[in-house]
């Protein structure tokens, strides 16, 4: 499926050392083509350590809108001695490798199919710097000039960028500037600048911002009212807390007296994520939204209070940033392997809600209803992300707010309403989504209860009683069931005709609908579905039976999402096809147009 | 029940506190434990206290784990919420609570192998985070509710009903309360009201975490005489049958702690322990004497009672947060959202 | 369903306070029964509690050996006083109460279409003996006294067992024996003994023993030659620990020095359930044979290191004696509700072994079995019990043992082996069952290496690479997959011509076929299927597929048998039905029976 | 890797043990930790503390937990069997290792979050039950591998690379250990390795739970001059981007602790650090005294560096199990299984 490059359609990787400062130059590349409207992506491929070890970044320009992984590089920059050999021979054919030329490369470096450019990286900044740390930072911003003239960026933009960043710090906007100037004019003396494919400015991104989903998903909870937080650091769903609180600093601070700032939020950073989920339980039953983030390892861990919340139904919301598992895995890759870990979290009879964004757009807005679900069913709600979504900047349509909003604090009676009643029984009386009405700690002793995660009645009362134990599982049951009207419905695109149905989840998305875009020029129609959220809406199962075949594409080993599906909808496993790509990096549509193909081809 | 008759939680005579209640307001449900049990004389102790320093039912939250001890808080103060969670969590779920709701006075039941087994890495956060709550520990030495394994706090030595003498030894509570800079320590004994009560007041009123270890002897899994080691299949064992499945009614151990001398009180198990209540002019505020003063007293044998430690005035979890005074469950989302037009600017810098 | 009670064909239920010593006198009963040479069951329902809860036992007597709980009473022995209103309105319409007649019943106990068997126990029990601990005591084992009496059973036999459990204690021994004869005269003279069932001799019980399974397991580990034991105690799992103790004092002593003895063993109460496995990782890493025991929270709890022990392959086994969720639940009540829990134990990617035995005979050999199959496949085998089995005593077959067992200690190389070798890898040279050799700590440093729960290659190093990641989880699932052939297999009963099928596991199995023969009296032959194990034998996939309806029997509200049956067998979801039985009571056929009946008629 | 020069764990020259074995053999791989860091001169130390000793490689077992700390055992003594294991839970995985092989010589490598935070509760009962064993805190304040959020063992005020100054009052790991009864205690500095290279042979000759508090700069997340607080999206800040990605290669850290005064060591965020070896005449088996002397040097902001505590011939993990001299993994079924005349005696009384 080896495709020319051409004018914004291409893609470049960039292969570097960590700790070396290389990601703000990649970044800075990224961000300049944003900016000249021409959709873009960053994927950043890093290693779990903090200094020395490989790290990649590859961006890809389509003006095509399709910003999914691709798996051909049109030109690699080589940084990284170490990974040489394996970086030059993921170069396409044809196509270039920039390379620091200060030291000679290897004669077993050389491709007959692929040209070089040298750049003296190290030697021009050496030159040109004087301090240690800015002689290896300006290699960087070096080769991003170098780039910034090969491919044709607007100079201005990135100056403009540079400006901006280093808005404080004259001394180093100063020094970035020459070493961008440096690689640029050392570009287009010696290459012929621009190469064949470049970018050329486009009007695309106006309405669009450049964000990733850790940050976008500290808005959401931030904008749902979001006070209490327990957590425990973990790659890579700390900085869905560091965002957080940054944002808190700046939006959460009351003024309680001239110059006395207090925080209208308490973020606690636990001793483990026990603790955390404990701390979000308790705050959820005190009334407040509490919230928690964390991956895979935090998931197994919470398990057993997963089962508390569940069975006492009190709201929670976790957010997951999927890592590839099992156990601590590769915590800087990328997978979609909590699915099920999610859906039946705590021993016995348990089920959860998941909602399942698929960009950052998706999981600012998810993360506001994941608050609304949590309160509304009084249940734990999962916002399943992941590494990709969470970790790399997407050009998703700006986040907008509405103002009018109210949010859903589910049924929670008040003294007011305490007064008026002549009894209240914590589980009784359900409404028809099967959810009872609570009272929070501080309510009028009428209000009081005891709750409990042993045996109880409807009452709230403790028992070992089949009759009253079955009334509340039961209805626990039900509720979760009734949760499928409210929870977001998934996507249905459809094309006239089609036999064949993809469907898939999270951050699958841009890959599948690019392949589907692959798969028409090939003759082969396809519609398109993705699931947004468990428990799962009927209309899946339509979707499923209403297509002569059906793929089901996710990215982990077990076919989780089939698995759930069958399973939940109690659909004919046969009737859905697995692709599963689980090696840890993001999707691509290849992938998925390979394997469709060579399925139709079986059959 | 006829063959047992539960003794009802003793009651004082119906005096009225501060905000006109009775003893009456202040109770919970028919307590289901062990008759003469230890834990009932706490619940009754905690009752009494909060009648005396007359707070409203309604602003008292009490929280417990998974243990006897932790079935508890549904015997006390019925007008108060309550959240008996899971094993060992109690510390983070209270913290999360207090985080939200700080409105509230918040008392924690557990029990030894809740806190210093399973719990012991919540409760020790608990403690550094100086959580805002009582935190009492009903310390009998064993697990209770699974019938008699010993639990971290036994001494060695000391023999479960089942199994063998304890070997590893004991946490102390207080000694690790000193070691992660605990604000408030004190110890009671189940025994003694006259000195229990005051002693939970005194850690009601105490501002951060106030950690109270109180000395409740298990009737069930105590009364053993001599060695019960065999099991069912071996047969080769005396009274096994009946002693797994027979609770005798045995009468709450009751002994007052005076402050002049150790006195001796004899335990369900015939073991006498030998209960001391600090000497005049203790100094509970110097860490290192009272370190001194626990290992003097230890080596005697003796365990000390009474207020051990105090340090006013240090930041709790809410200083160390910078949280504002109004609960932050009571804010609304216009305290909470900063609206679209903030979205609006800030997304100008993810451009 | 209601049938009339005959002649070694009955049951009765007993109703006491717990922690009143009603427990040994039960337990008399149904031996003495047994001794007798009839199939009889009993049946704990016990609270969560210490002392002074309601608690019932329940006796079936069955000459054709059906010893599944009975929903019908036919004698009801009323020594509760907090429950005799539920109790008495529990017996069958014909049937009898036996009540303490020391006090006078209220008149709303009163049932037209009972006998009431009024026995002074009290007062007798008061003016036989003069302590009070006695006086409590021994008022159960009058009543049993005068159930011997009424139900005919032998005297002798009842006598010679009290003598044996009291045989060091003479003054027990007498006042017990004391008190048995006052209850037996009392009934004799005042009422008509036996009544129109009861108990009457036969050879039956020869070749079986009286056991519960909590002792059948811990016999296992014992045989299976576990050395090291992590655990935290938890109902209903404790005693299975309390009995491995117990026989390892008895048998794993070894006499250093005259008089000096030392342990062939190490147990170790852990600090919680995360530990408790732990421990079991370590010490199986190590190369001991090492177990836990725990009921669900500790299931969830474990489910971080279990991942880690699936991803590093450390055999390791876990029985999971299993009572009611979710959450702390219903601690003393049975079900069967971690199944899914066990099988997909931690995030990620992750499915593990299970073993599922019917009864105490079947957990005996199943743990042995666990031991074998956890080192032959380097992973963590479930032993999934439940409190039915666990803690009640089943009549089964005697157990053997086979003097000339091997275990399978699985691939491990000794410096011996590694002598031989150029280089050791821990995760190359796959068998044909896709296991890979592993050394023990201690071995030649040739064979050393550095396990880790992060990403590896098939050579044990760090990787963070895709390829390399993929070739060891790709054969973890296939290792997984052939351990189907070497699971205990399916049991399978075919009757000719049957047209339906019943599936079931564990504790189900004795009401499922006392079922099948109720069904085949009312024209609906049905077969039989028990799943035995996961990973499942392609044959259930077979019976399903060769039966018109199949129904699925199990106990708990997900149908999670029924799942991951449809799941990993890829079964049509519409050819099972589900039967779910999940109050916290063992099942009885009668359940099965209307159920099957129903979906008959309806279809 | 040209940009990033990696020394390579230092050396002494290539003397021989008694077991005739070089340095060379007591090697691990190439560290892939920061330039600088300090737990690689822990990892060095460690090398030569074995070299010294004359033990085998194959007599040891190394385990760890999660973070930069729990990585290096991989750096060291290659022909040792290791067990990175998951977060925190390293003490109970080694406590199940040693009860089941007590041929060799544990050491397990820890960091100050996983053996504070997550893993406290496994620590201090592995304390308390005397494991023998080696444990090591490599302890510099943060969370190294999650880059650099504050670690409970982070002072008040310590200020991370992200986020706000620590508030929450740290765990001291001796004075806990001292709560708990450990037997062994001690503390050294990462660029002290003639302190530290002794400290980690006692701990090894110890027989019982030895646990070294070995201070170790992290030089990545303790290297910002003055406030980063700022977030990417915000962009009011200055060097955000480049001080997120850009880690400077810093020397480590050495300082020789004399032992008549506090010698101060600026650590690489700028701050000082005051060591002060055990004066002369210290009693480092009275616990009392040892209390006292630790709170009087904290009052002056000073750290004690040495064999801090000491109890020898305290019972371990074996002597309480009371388990044969052979290591239970090398035992046959035949050892083991009582076989079946006994299970048909045994039988006899299930009827
Ligand atoms: C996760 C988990 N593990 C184990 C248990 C079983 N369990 C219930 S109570 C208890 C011990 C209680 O001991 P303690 O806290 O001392 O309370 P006591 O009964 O002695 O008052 C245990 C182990 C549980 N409920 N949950
Ligand atoms: C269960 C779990 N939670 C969180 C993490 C993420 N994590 C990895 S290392 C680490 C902290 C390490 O800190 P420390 O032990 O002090 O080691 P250092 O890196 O500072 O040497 C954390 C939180 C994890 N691996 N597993
Ligand atoms: S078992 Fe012990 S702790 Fe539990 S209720 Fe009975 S006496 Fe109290
Ligand atoms: S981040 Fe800190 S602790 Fe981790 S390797 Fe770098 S310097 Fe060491
Ligand atoms: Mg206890
Ligand atoms: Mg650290």
């Amino acid at each position: 499926m080896s495709t020319a490059p051409g004018v914004n359609d291409f893609a470049l990787k960039l292969a570097n050392v960590n700790g070396t400062g290389s990601a703000s130059a990649n970044g800075l590349l990224m961000q300049s083509i944003f900016r000249m409207g021409v959709p873009v992506s960053g994927k950043n491929l890093f290693p779990s350590n903090i200094q020395g070890l490989p790290t990649w970044y590859e961006i890809r320009v389509n003006g095509a809108g399709h910003t999914a992984r691709s798996l051909e590089y049109h030109l690699m920059v080589a940084m990284n001695a170490q990974t040489y050999a394996q970086d030059v021979a993921s170069v396409a054919s044809g196509g270039y490798v920039l390379y620091d030329s200060s030291w000679p490369l290897d004669d077993d470096l050389i491709r007959e199919d692929v040209n070089y450019l040298g750049v003296p990286l190290a030697a021009m900044c050496r030159e040109h710097f004087t301090k240690n740390r800015e002689r290896i930072l300006m290699k960087n911003v070096a080769y991003a000039g170098a780039l910034v003239a090969l491919l044709d960026i607007d100079l201005d933009i990135v100056s403009t960028l540079l400006a901006e960043t280093f808005a404080k710090n004259e001394a180093l906007r100063e020094s970035n500037q020459r070493a961008l100037r440096l690689g640029y004019d050392v570009a287009r003396e010696n290459f012929p600048c621009p190469l064949p494919f470049r970018v050329e400015a486009r009007g695309e991104n106006q309405d669009s911002i450049l964000v990733d989903g850790n940050t976008a998903i500290a808005l959401g909870c931030l904008y749902a009212g979001a006070t209490v937080v327990g957590w425990y650091p973990i790659t890579p769903a700390t900085a869905v807390m560091d965002n957080f609180i940054a944002l808190c600093k700046r939006y959460r601070r009351v003024e309680v007296a001239p110059g006395e700032w207090e925080n209208n939020y308490c973020v606690i950073q636990a001793e483990d994520e026990i603790a955390a989920i404990g701390m979000v339980l308790g705050a959820s039953w005190a009334g407040a939204r509490a919230f928690t983030s964390t991956a895979g390892p935090g998931i197994s861990l919470m398990n057993e209070l997963l089962g508390l919340a569940y069975y006492t139904e009190i709201p929670a919301v976790v957010v997951d940033v999927q890592r590839v598992g099992p156990s601590t895995g590769m915590p800087t890759r990328t997978q979609q392997g909590d699915l099920l870990a999610c859906a039946y979290a705590s021993h016995g009879d348990t089920r959860h809600i998941i909602v399942i964004p698929a960009d950052p757009h998706e999981a600012f807005e998810f993360a506001v209803a994941a608050f609304d679900l949590a309160e509304r069913f009084q249940t734990p709600v999962f916002v399943l992300s992941d590494l990709d979504i969470g970790m790399n900047d997407w050009i998703v349509p700006s986040l907008t707010w509405d103002d009018s909003f109210v949010p859903n604090r589910g049924r929670v009676l008040h003294d007011e309403d305490l007064a008026n009643m002549r009894e209240f029984f914590r589980y009784a009386h359900e409404d028809d989504d099967h959810v009872t009405a609570r009272t929070l700690p501080g309510s009028d002793e009428k209000g009081a209860y005891f709750i409990r995660g042993s045996g109880h009645d409807r009452f709230g009362r403790y028992t070992e009683e089949s009759g009253a134990y079955l009334q509340v599982v039961d209805r626990l049951r039900a509720k979760h069931a009734s949760a499928a009207h409210h929870v977001p419905a998934p996507l249905e695109v459809r094309r006239p005709g089609s036999r064949v149905g993809l469907v898939t989840m999270g951050s699958c998305d841009r890959a599948v609908r690019e392949a589907i875009e692959l798969l028409a020029e090939q003759g082969v129609d396809c519609d398109y579905l993705r699931v947004r959220a468990f428990p799962f809406a009927d209309s899946i199962r339509d979707f499923v039976d209403s297509h002569e075949s059906c793929f089901v594409i996710e990215q982990n080993r077990d076919a989780q999402l089939k698995s759930l599906l069958t399973v939940e909808l109690s659909l004919t496993p046969a009737s859905m096809t697995s692709i599963l790509d689980y090696g840890g990096f993001p999707l691509s549509a290849s992938t998925v147009v390979e394997a469709v193909l060579a399925h139709q081809e079986v059959h | 029940m006829p063959s047992i008759a539960k003794p009802r939680i003793p009651l004082a005579p119906l005096a009225h506190n501060d905000l006109g209640l009775t003893i009456r307001d202040y109770e919970g449900a028919m307590s289901t434990l062990c008759a003469g049990c230890g834990h009932d004389s706490v619940t009754a102790a905690i009752s009494l206290a909060f009648f005396e320093l007359s707070i409203r039912p309604r602003d008292i939250a009490k929280l417990s784990g998974i243990g006897c001890s932790s079935k508890t808080p549904t015997y006390f103060i019925n007008g108060a919420h309550g959240f008996n969670s899971a094993h060992g969590r109690m510390a983070a779920i209270a913290t999360g609570a207090i985080a939200a709701q700080r409105g509230l006075h918040y008392i924690g039941v557990s029990g030894d192998g809740d806190s210093l087994s399973i719990g012991l890495g919540h409760l020790s956060h608990a403690i550094r985070r100086n959580v805002d709550m009582t935190y009492i520990i009903e310390n009998n030495g064993v697990y209770g509710l699974t019938k008699g394994q010993v639990s971290p706090s036994a001494d060695v030595g000391s023999r479960p009903k089942k199994g063998d003498p304890n070997v590893v030894p004991p946490i102390d509570p207080m000694e690790l309360g000193l070691a992660l800079g605990a604000t408030f320590l004190a110890r009671g004994f189940s025994g003694d009201k006259d000195q229990l009560v005051p002693l939970i007041k005194a850690a009601v009123a105490h501002r951060g975490f106030a950690l109270l270890d109180v000395i409740s002897p298990c009737v069930s899994f105590n009364d053993h005489e001599g060695s019960t080691k065999s099991y069912r299949f071996f047969r080769e064992h005396e009274v096994h049958e009946i002693e797994t499945d027979f609770v005798p009614q045995r009468a709450e151990i009751r002994s007052k702690i005076s402050s002049d001398s150790a006195r001796a009180v004899t335990m369900h198990d015939g073991s006498v322990m030998y209960f001391r209540a600090l000497p005049e002019g203790y100094n509970p505020t110097d860490r290192v004497s009272v370190e001194a003063y626990l290992a003097e007293r230890k080596a005697m044998g003796e365990v000390p009672t009474g207020l051990l430690f105090l340090r006013e005035g240090a930041p709790d979890l809410h200083d160390m947060s910078g949280t504002v005074s109004r609960p932050l469950a009571d804010l609304d989302l216009a305290d909470l959202c900063p609206g679209n037009d903030a979205l609006q600017r800030l997304q100008e810098s993810f451009r």
